[in-house]
C-alpha cells in the first residue's frame, strides 16, 4: 500500500472529460502546439510548393540579380536572380524527405536488426550488439561525414548516412524491450494458450515501444535537418540542381561581408525554426507521453 | 577612420539591420602600419613540398618563387596607366641565376654566364658546380621535371649538361630549339639552383637526391628563407640581408591559411591582413566590393588563364562536331564576362590566350546566335530534348555562375543540364577518367608559348589533361613537327593552323580569359605579375 | 574488488569496439573515391605513371591485404601521409591536437558553467518563467546550426564590433606562443606566467569557444534538469529540507552532487558533439585543429587525414566513454564499493 | 488542556492542485502534542497523515500548498515566520524520520558526515567536535562498531541501521518535538520493535515529545499516550490510547479497532469496509459518509465538530452526537 507521500494521484477519479484533459495539456504545452503547428504548416508548403512558391525555384533572372528584400522578391534573391522564398519553399521537400526518410529508414532497420538480436538472442545477439557499439563508437556527425565522403553527396546517400548513425537508437531501444517481454509471466503464459510469438510480440512490443520511438523520432528529425546543413557546409551536402536550407546557407555564408546577408540568414533561419519545432514537439511529446508525468499538477 | 569606413559601408549594404548594432565602431582594431616590415597574407593552401623538382600545390610553388631563384627571369616593364604594378611581357627576359647567356650551334646548346659573388643562405657560391648538380637533380630525381625536361629542353642525359668553367655551364640539346622556349623554360621556377652541400649529407642509397629530405626543406638561393611552417596555421618568410637584388622592404612575409573566403573577405575588410594571394584567391564578385573603399586597391593585368567548358567527344552527342558548334554559339559569353567576371576578365576568342604569341582572335566565328545553333542542333539531328550533366568545381564561384548563365542558354536549344558539384579532387578524377560530360575546366601555362599550351590540351597522346579526349591526327602532325620548330615565322603561321583546326573542331565552349587580380592594402606597390602567376614578395613596397 | 570487476567487463567491451570501429573506417576510406595516386602524381603525367605509383602505394593489393597493412601501420603510429602538407599525417596531428584540444575544453567548461545552472535553476523553478525561459535558450542552442552562429558571430563580434579578435589562429599576431608544457597556450602562458599570451590566447579563444558550447550547453541542462526534478523529490533531499539544511546547501550540494552523476554518463554523449561540432567549428573560425584539417582535406581528397581523424575521433570517443564510465564507478560509492 | 502543548495544530488545510481540481489532503485538521508525550496519528494510506507531518515542517511542496489553519509552535505560528527562522526551527527543535530510511540518506555522503554536518549546523561545532559528537550518537542509537560504520555509505547499512542513523540525526539537537513517519515501515518485526524501543526510550531521556505517525494500531497501543485518527484528510477522534481502544466512539475508529489482527503485530490491517472517498472535490459533509454504517442525511450536509465522550476523548460524528452509535 502506498502512502500519500508519493503524490495524492491514487485518490483521482476521472472527473473531467478527456477532451478538456488534452486541452488542459496543451495549454500547460502552448510552446509544444506552437511547434507543432510549424510543422504541419511546413509539411503543407512543402507538399504544395508548386503551388504557393511564388516563382519557379530555379527561374534565373539576372536582371534581378542579389536584391534585397522588396515587395517582388519577399526574402530577396541570390547572385542567378533566383527568388528567395521559392527556393526556401522548394528546399523545404528535400529537408523534409531527408528528414522524415532518414528517420523511417532508420526506424525499419533498427526495428528489423533488433527484433533478429532479441529473437536469437546468444551469439547472434552478442555479434550484432558489438556492430552496434562499433558504429556507436563513431559521434554521429563524424559517421555521416564519412559514409558521405565515401559515397559521394546525393540526396539519397546523404539520407543513408544520417539514418545508419540513427539505427542503433532504434535497435537497442526494440531489442531490450523484447528482452523485457519475454521475461514477462503472461508472455508466457499467453503462449501456452497458443497465441503466435509474433503476436504476443506485437500486442505488447507496440504499446510499450511506440512511446519513446515516437519521441525519438521527433528528436532525430532535427538532428538530421543539423546533420545535412553542416554537411553542406563542408562540401560534403546535397548538389545542385537540388537545394537544401543547409546548402543554401552555406552559399549564402559567401555573401554576408559583401553585404547580401539575407542570402545567409533566411534560409539558417528556416532550419533553426524546424530544428526548434522538432525539438520542442519532441520534448513535449516526452512529457506528453511518459507515463511518470502523467497527471501531475 | 578606418572603422568608421567600414560602418558606413555596412551600412550601405545591409540597410536597417545594421542601424540597430551601429553604436560601437570604435572598437575597431585597424593596424596603422605604414612603412612596416611585415607584410600578412591570406591564403588557401598548404605547402606539400618545397622540393623544386615534383608536382606540387598552389602553396608549395608560391613559396618556392621566393625561396629560389630561376636560372632566367621573366621581365617585367610597369603596366601603362595602372600605378604600382608590372607584368611580363611576352619572349622578354633578364638575368637571373645567369648573368647572361648565349646560344652556340645553331641554338642547339644555351650557354649560361653564371652572375658572379652569388651565394646561398650558407654562404656557399651559387656557380657552375652548384647549377650542374641542380639540373642532374631534376634530370634524374624522382618528381615530375624528368618527364618535362626531356621533352622541351631535349635535355636527357646528365652528360648533355657541361661545366665549362667555375661560372659557365651549358646545355647541349637535341638539336637547335626555338630560343624563347628554352629560356622560357629556363624561367620556371622548377628549374633552379639548389645548394648541393645541403642536399648530399642527406641523400641514402635508396634517396640518392634527398627527396624525403628535400620535400620539407628549402635550399634556394632566393631573396627569401624560410623560418616556419605550420600547416593549417602559417608560413613565415624572412628576407635575405645577402640576395642580389637587394634588401626587400617587407623583412618578414607571414602566410596566414584561410581556407574560407568569406573569411579572407573579412580578414581583408577588417585591415587583419594586407593582401589575398592564392587561386582564385578571391573571387570577382568579392573583388568588385573593393572597388569604392578607399583604404583598399585594386591590382589587375590580363593574364593567360584559359576558362571553358570542357567536352567529352567519348560521350554522344558530343562527338558530333555540329553539337558542339551549336554549344559555342549557344554560350552567352557577352553576358557571363560582366555579370560573372564582374568586368574581371575578358571573352576568349581562341583556345591561344590572346597574350601569348600566335594568339589570332580572328579565327573564331562564334558569337551568342541562338537560331544558328538551333539550325546547327537540327543538323547534327538531335531532335530530341538531351540530358547531360555540367560538372563544376565546388568553391570555384564563377564556374558555379557560368554554369547556370550556361544551362539557361542551352536549355533553349534543346538540352536538359543538371549542374553537378564536385570536390577538386572528384573533379580532376572524373575528368581523367572521361567521365564528365559537360564541365568547365581551366589551364594555364607558365611557358607562355603556343605549342606548349597545346600540346597538353589538345594532343591525342596527352592523357588526362586532353578533356575532350580529342583525337586528330592532323592536328597532332603540326604540333609534333613544330613543337621544336626554330623558325620563329614558320612556328607561328604553324600555331595559326593548329588553333583554326581546333577553333573550327569546337573542341572548346569558349568561355573567358582571367585577369590576374590582386586586392590590397591601398599602399602597396611593387607588384609584379609573371607568366606564372605566382606572387614575388621582394618587389612589394609601401608608398 | 567491486571496481576492479566493473573495470575489467567495460574493458573487455573496449576492444571488439575498437577493431569494429578499424573495420569501419577502412572500409569507408577504401571505397572513398578520389584515387590517391592521381592526386599525387599530379596532371602532367601519364597513366604508367599512375599506375606505378599506384602500385608503390600498394592501392593494387587485394582489400583484406591493404587492411592488414592499414591496422599494422595504424598499431606503429603510422597513419600514412599527408598530400596537402606533404608530412606523416601523426606529425600533422601531434602539432594540431593541442588546438583541439584546447578549443574542446574550453567549450566543455563554458557548457557546464551555463548548462548546469541553468538546469538548476529550471528544475528548482520548474513550470515557472524562469523555466520555460531556460529550455527555450536550450533548445536554441541545439536548433542553431553551429556554422551559422558561428558565422554570425564573427561578423558581429569581428567585423561589425571589432570586439573580437580576426580569426586567425590561436594567438594574436606578433605574440610568440608559450613555452610549450601541455601545448593547451592557455594552460601553458598560466603555467609560466606569461600574462600576454594568455591574454591573447583567451581572446583568440573566446568566440570559437562560446560557439561551440552554447551548441552543446542544452543537453547538459536538459539532463541536469531532469536529475535536478527527480531528486528534489527524492526522499533524502526531503530529509534534508527537514533537517534544516539552507536551502543553497540543499540544492547545490546535496541535490546537485547527485544530479550531476548521471550527468557525468551524458558527457560522453557530449563529448562526441563536441568532437563533431568542432570539426565545423574549426573550420568557421581557421582554428588550426585537427577538425578543420580533416574538412579541409576533404576538399583535397587527401584520404590520409580524413581515415586518420575518423578513426582517431572514434578511438578518443571510445577512450573518453571507457574513462567517463571509470570515473563514474570511482564517484558513485554504490559502484565503487559493491 | 492540562499538560502545555510542544506544537498546536489548529484548523489546519493543505490542497493539491491537479489537472482535474483541487485535492484537499488535509481538512481542518486540528491535534496538539503534548510536552514529554507520544501522540500517535493513525489512519489509513491516503488519509493525510504525512502531509498533516510535512506541513508542520512547512515542506509542502507545489503544487501542494496550505490553505488554512494555524501551527502554533512556542507560541508561535509555524505558517507564517520568515523562511529563514523556520530554518533554525527544522532540524533544530522539531526534527522528521522518514518511513523510508533507506532512501532518506544521501547516497553519496558517508554516514558519519552526515550526522556531523548537523552538529557543525545547528550547534555550530568544529568539524572536529561534530565528528566526536556523532560517533556518541551513532553509538547512543546502537550502531556497532561506529568509526567503522561512520565512513561508510547507506547502501552499506541495512534498513534497521538506516533507521537508526536517521534517529541519530533527528536527536542531534535535543529537538522538542520528533516527527516520526511510520518508522518501521519495511523492517522486520523484531527491527520494528527494537526502532520503536529506542524512540521511547530516547524519546524519554531527551525530553522530546514524539509525533508517531503510522496506520498500526498496534504500534500505537504499545508506544504513545494519546492518539489522533485521520479519515480522508480530517481528523475523526482523539483519545488518550486506553480510552480509545476500550470504547472506540467513531464509526471509523471502531472499523479499525476491530481490524486489528488478535495475536501477533503484523503491520497489515484488515480493510475497513468500503474505500477512501475521492478527495478531489469532496462533498461538504463528513467524509466518512459513505463507508458509516449510520449515515443520515445531515452526514452529507454538514461537517461534524469535535465532540468530547469522555475527559480527553474528542470525536467528530453525528452519530455520535445523537448517540446512536451507542446502539451497535
Amino acid at each position: 500500500m502506498a502512502d500519500i507521500t508519493e503524490t495524492p494521484i491514487p485518490l483521482l477519479r476521472p472527473a473531467t472529460s478527456t477532451m478538456r484533459l488534452v486541452w488542459l495539456r496543451i495549454r500547460r504545452n502552448w510552446l509544444s502546439a506552437i511547434a507543432l503547428a510549424i510543422i504541419v504548416a511546413m509539411i503543407l508548403v512543402a507538399l504544395g510548393a508548386d503551388w504557393i512558391a511564388p516563382y519557379e525555384p530555379d527561374a534565373t533572372d539576372p536582371d534581378a540579380a542579389l536584391q534585397s528584400m522588396s515587395w517582388h522578391h519577399w526574402l530577396g534573391t541570390d547572385i542567378y536572380g533566383r527568388d528567395l522564398l521559392s527556393r526556401i519553399i522548394h528546399a523545404a521537400r528535400v529537408d523534409l524527405t531527408v528528414a522524415f526518410g532518414a528517420t523511417a529508414v532508420a526506424l525499419a532497420i533498427g526495428s528489423a536488426i533488433g527484433a533478429i538480436a532479441g529473437h536469437y538472442r546468444g551469439l547472434v545477439d552478442l555479434v550484432i550488439m558489438r556492430c552496434v557499439d562499433s558504429v556507436m563508437a563513431f559521434p554521429a556527425f563524424i559517421l555521416a561525414m564519412a559514409i558521405t565522403a565515401a559515397l559521394g553527396n546525393s540526396v539519397g546517400n546523404v539520407l543513408l548516412a544520417i539514418a545508419i548513425t540513427q539505427i542503433p537508437t532504434y535497435l537497442r531501444l526494440i531489442r531490450g524491450e523484447i528482452f523485457r517481454i519475454r521475461e514477462m509471466e503472461y508472455a508466457d503464459a499467453a503462449r501456452v494458450v497458443g497465441n503466435p510469438a509474433w503476436r504476443i510480440m506485437f500486442i505488447h512490443l507496440l504499446p510499450n515501444c511506440l512511446p519513446p520511438i515516437i519521441v525519438q523520432a521527433t528528436l532525430a528529425m532535427g538532428y538530421a535537418l543539423l546533420t545535412m546543413s553542416a554537411l553542406s557546409f563542408i562540401g560534403l551536402g546535397i548538389q545542385p540542381p537540388q537545394s537544401e536550407w543547409g546548402s543554401m546557407t552555406a552559399e549564402g555564408a559567401q555573401y554576408i561581408v559583401t553585404g547580401e546577408w539575407w542570402l545567409f540568414l533566411f534560409p539558417g533561419l528556416a532550419i533553426v525554426i524546424m530544428v526548434l519545432a522538432f525539438n520542442l514537439v519532441g520534448d513535449g511529446l516526452r512529457d506528453f507521453l511518459d507515463p511518470r508525468m502523467r497527471g501531475v499538477r | 577612420m578606418a572603422s568608421r569606413t567600414d560602418r558606413r559601408t555596412f551600412l550601405k549594404l545591409s540597410g536597417a539591420g545594421a542601424a540597430t548594432l551601429g553604436g560601437f565602431g570604435g572598437l575597431s582594431a585597424a593596424r596603422a602600419q605604414a612603412g612596416s616590415s611585415t607584410l600578412t597574407v591570406a591564403w588557401d593552401t598548404d605547402i606539400d613540398s618545397l622540393d623544386p623538382h615534383v608536382f606540387k600545390s598552389v602553396g608549395g610553388y608560391a613559396v618556392q618563387c621566393n625561396l629560389y631563384d630561376p636560372i632566367v627571369g621573366w621581365k617585367v616593364r610597369p603596366v601603362e596607366g595602372a600605378k604600382g604594378v608590372s607584368r611580363s611581357f611576352p619572349n622578354e627576359f633578364e638575368g637571373s641565376i645567369a648573368e647572361s647567356w648565349t646560344f652556340e650551334r645553331d641554338g642547339a646548346t644555351i650557354v649560361l654566364k653564371v652572375r658572379p659573388r652569388m651565394t646561398f643562405p650558407s654562404g656557399r657560391p651559387v656557380d657552375a658546380a652548384a647549377l650542374k648538380y641542380s639540373l642532374d637533380r631534376a634530370l634524374q630525381s624522382p618528381g615530375y621535371m624528368r618527364f618535362i625536361m626531356p621533352r622541351m629542353l631535349r635535355v636527357t642525359k646528365p652528360e648533355e649538361i657541361v661545366v665549362r668553367d667555375p661560372m659557365t655551364i651549358a646545355l647541349d640539346m637535341k638539336g637547335p630549339t626555338p630560343q624563347p622556349m628554352v629560356l622560357n623554360f629556363l624561367s620556371l621556377m622548377t628549374i633552379t639552383a639548389l645548394d648541393p652541400e645541403l642536399i648530399k649529407p642527406n641523400a641514402t642509397e635508396k634517396d640518392p637526391w634527398a627527396a624525403d629530405w628535400a620535400k620539407r626543406n628549402a635550399v634556394g638561393s632566393g631573396p627569401y628563407t624560410l623560418i616556419t611552417n605550420t600547416p593549417g596555421v602559417e608560413v613565415v618568410l624572412e628576407a635575405r640581408k645577402d640576395h642580389w637584388r637587394g634588401t626587400p622592404q617587407f623583412q618578414k612575409i607571414v602566410l596566414k591559411f584561410v581556407p574560407n573566403e568569406a573569411d579572407r573577405v573579412l580578414l581583408l575588410k577588417r585591415k587583419a591582413i594586407d593582401l589575398v594571394i592564392g587561386r582564385p584567391g578571391l573571387s570577382p564578385r568579392n573583388i568588385k566590393t573593393f572597388e569604392n573603399e578607399k583604404d583598399f586597391r585594386i591590382v589587375t593585368v590580363p593574364d593567360t588563364t584559359c576558362h571553358w567548358l570542357a567536352m567529352n567527344q567519348t560521350k554522344k552527342p558530343l562527338d558530333n562536331v555540329k553539337v558542339r558548334q551549336a554549344i559555342n554559339y549557344a554560350i552567352p559569353i557577352a553576358a557571363i564576362v560582366p555579370n560573372v567576371l564582374m568586368g574581371y576578365g575578358s571573352a576568349m576568342k581562341s583556345p591561344v590566350p590572346a597574350l601569348t604569341p600566335g594568339h589570332d582572335a580572328t579565327l573564331s566565328p562564334y558569337k551568342h546566335d541562338l537560331d544558328k545553333a538551333r539550325a546547327l542542333m537540327k543538323e547534327a539531328g538531335v531532335t530530341t530534348p538531351v540530358t547531360l550533366d555540367l560538372a563544376v568545381r565546388i568553391g570555384w564561384q564563377p564556374h558555379e555562375e557560368a554554369a547556370v548563365w550556361i544551362q539557361r542558354e542551352l536549355e533553349k536549344i534543346g538540352f536538359k543540364i543538371n549542374i553537378t558539384r564536385q570536390t577538386d579532387a572528384t573533379f580532376r578524377q572524373l575528368a581523367s577518367k572521361g567521365d564528365m560530360q559537360l564541365s568547365i575546366e581551366t589551364w594555364q601555362s607558365w611557358v607562355n608559348d603556343p605549342f606548349f599550351h597545346m600540346v597538353p590540351l589538345f594532343h591525342s597522346t596527352s592523357k588526362g589533361t586532353n578533356t575532350a579526349f580529342y583525337s586528330n591526327p592532323a592536328l597532332d602532325k603540326i604540333l609534333d613537327e613544330n613543337y621544336h620548330e626554330p623558325n620563329v615565322e614558320k612556328r607561328l603561321a604553324a600555331a595559326k593552323a593548329a588553333q583554326k583546326i581546333v577553333i573550327d573542331d569546337a573542341v572548346w565552349g569558349m568561355l573567358w580569359y582571367d585577369n590576374w587580380t590582386r586586392v590590397m592594402r591601398n599602399d602597396i606597390v611593387g607588384v609584379e605579375k609573371r607568366w606564372d602567376t605566382f606572387d614575388r614578395f621582394t618587389s612589394l613596397k609601401t608608398g | 574488488m567491486g571496481f576492479f570487476g566493473y573495470f575489467l567487463r567495460r574493458l573487455s567491451l573496449v576492444i571488439p569496439t575498437l577493431l569494429g570501429v578499424t573495420i569501419i573506417t577502412f572500409t569507408l576510406t577504401y571505397v572513398l573515391p578520389g584515387n590517391p595516386a592521381v592526386v599525387k602524381a599530379g596532371p602532367l603525367v601519364s597513366p604508367e605513371v599512375v599506375k606505378e605509383l599506384e602500385k608503390e602505394m600498394g592501392l593494387d593489393q587485394p582489400a583484406w591485404v591493404q587492411y592488414w597493412r592499414y591496422i599494422s601501420g595504424v598499431l606503429r603510429g603510422d597513419l600514412g601521409q599527408s598530400s596537402s602538407t606533404g608530412r606523416p599525417v601523426l606529425e600533422d596531428f601531434r602539432q594540431r591536437l593541442p588546438a583541439t584540444l584546447e578549443l574542446t575544453l574550453a567549450s566543455l567548461l563554458i557548457a557546464l558553467l551555463i548548462g548546469i545552472p541553468l538546469g538548476v535553476q529550471s528544475a528548482v523553478h520548474r513550470d515557472t518563467a524562469i523555466d520555460h525561459i531556460g529550455r527555450i535558450v536550450g533548445v536554441a542552442g541545439v536548433a542553431m546550426p553551429t556554422f551559422w552562429t558561428g558565422l554570425l558571430g564573427l561578423y558581429a563580434f569581428f567585423y561589425l564590433l571589432g570586439v573580437a579578435p580576426p580569426p586567425l589562429g590561436r594567438l594574436g599576431s606578433g605574440i610568440a606562443p608559450p613555452t610549450a608544457i601541455t601545448g593547451l597556450y592557455v594552460v601553458d602562458s598560466l603555467l609560466t606566467g606569461n600574462w600576454k599570451a594568455l591574454g591573447s590566447a583567451l581572446h583568440q579563444l573566446m568566440l570559437p569557444a562560446i560557439t561551440l558550447g552554447l551548441s552543446v550547453m542544452a543537453p547538459i541542462a536538459r539532463m541536469v534538469r531532469s536529475t535536478m526534478l527527480e531528486i528534489l523529490e527524492s526522499d533524502y533531499i526531503k530529509s534534508a529540507w527537514a533537517a534544516g539544511i539552507p536551502r543553497r546547501r540543499v540544492i547545490y550540494g546535496d541535490a546537485l552532487m547527485n544530479a550531476l552523476i548521471p550527468v557525468i554518463t551524458i558527457l560522453g554523449i557530449v563529448f562526441g558533439f563536441l568532437m563533431a561540432g568542432n570539426a565545423v567549428v574549426e573550420s568557421v573560425f581557421a582554428w588550426p585543429g585537427i577538425g578543420n584539417y580533416a574538412i579541409t582535406s576533404l576538399m583535397t581528397k587527401d584520404s590520409g587525414p580524413i581515415q586518420s581523424f575518423v578513426l582517431f575521433v572514434a578511438v578518443l570517443y571510445v577512450v573518453v566513454n571507457f574513462a567517463i564510465d571509470m570515473i563514474y564507478g570511482l564517484i558513485d560509492p554504490r559502484i565503487r564499493l559493491d | 488542556m492540562n499538560a502545555a502543548s510542544v506544537v498546536d495544530v489548529r484548523g489546519l488545510s493543505v490542497r493539491f492542485a491537479s489537472d482535474r481540481g483541487e485535492i484537499e489532503a488535509v481538512d481542518a485538521a486540528s491535534f496538539d502534542v503534548r510536552e514529554g508525550e507520544i501522540l500517535g496519528l493513525v489512519g489509513e494510506s491516503g488519509s493525510g497523515k504525512t502531509v498533516t507531518a510535512t506541513a508542520i515542517l512547512r515542506l509542502i511542496r507545489k503544487p501542494g500548498r496550505q490553505t488554512g489553519g494555524s501551527i502554533l509552535f512556542d507560541g508561535r505560528d509555524l505558517a507564517r515566520i520568515p523562511e529563514d527562522e523556520l530554518q533554525q526551527i527544522r532540524g533544530a527543535k522539531i526534527a522528521m524520520i522518514s518511513q523510508t530510511p533507506r532512501t532518506s540518506l544521501n547516497p553519496l555522503i558517508t554516514v558519519g558526515r552526515q550526522v556531523a554536518r548537523l552538529f557543525q549546523l545547528h550547534a555550530g561545532l568544529s568539524a572536529a567536535d561534530s565528528r566526536k559528537r556523532a560517533l556518541e550518537m551513532l553509538t547512543l542509537v546502537g550502531i556497532p562498531e561506529p568509526e567503522r560504520r561512520a565512513r561508510q555509505y547507506a547502501h552499506q547499512f541495512s534498513g534497521g541501521m538506516c533507521q537508526r542513523v536517521m534517529i541519530a540525526m533527528a536527536l542531534t539537537t535535543s529537538p522538542r518535538l520528533l516527527i516520526a513517519d511510520e518508522p518501521t515501515t519495511g523492517l522486520d518485526v523484531s527491527t520494528a520493535a527494537r526502532i520503536l524501543d529506542l524512540l521511547r526510550d530516547l524519546g524519554a531521556r531527551t525530553g522530546a515529545s514524539i509525533l508517531l505517525i503510522t496506520h498500526d494500531l498496534g504500534v500505537v497501543a504499545t508506544t504513545c499516550q494519546r492518539v489522533a485518527v485521520m479519515h480522508a484528510g480530517q481528523v475523526v477522534e482523539i483519545a488518550p490510547v486506553r480510552s480509545l481502544f476500550r470504547q472506540p466512539a467513531h464509526p471509523y475508529t471502531r472499523a479499525l479497532v476491530r481490524s486489528i489482527p488478535r495475536i501477533d503485530r503484523e503491520i497489515v490491517m484488515e480493510p475497513v469496509p468500503g474505500s477512501v472517498p475521492s478527495l478531489l472535490n469532496p462533498p461538504a459533509g463528513c467524509r466518512y459518509a459513505g463507508r458509516c454504517p449510520w449515515v443520515e442525511d445531515r452526514c452529507r450536509r454538514e461537517k461534524p465538530a469535535m465532540t468530547p465522550v469522555a475527559p480527553e476523548h474528542f470525536v467528530a460524528c453525528f452519530a455520535v452526537e445523537d448517540g446512536r452509535a451507542a446502539a451497535v
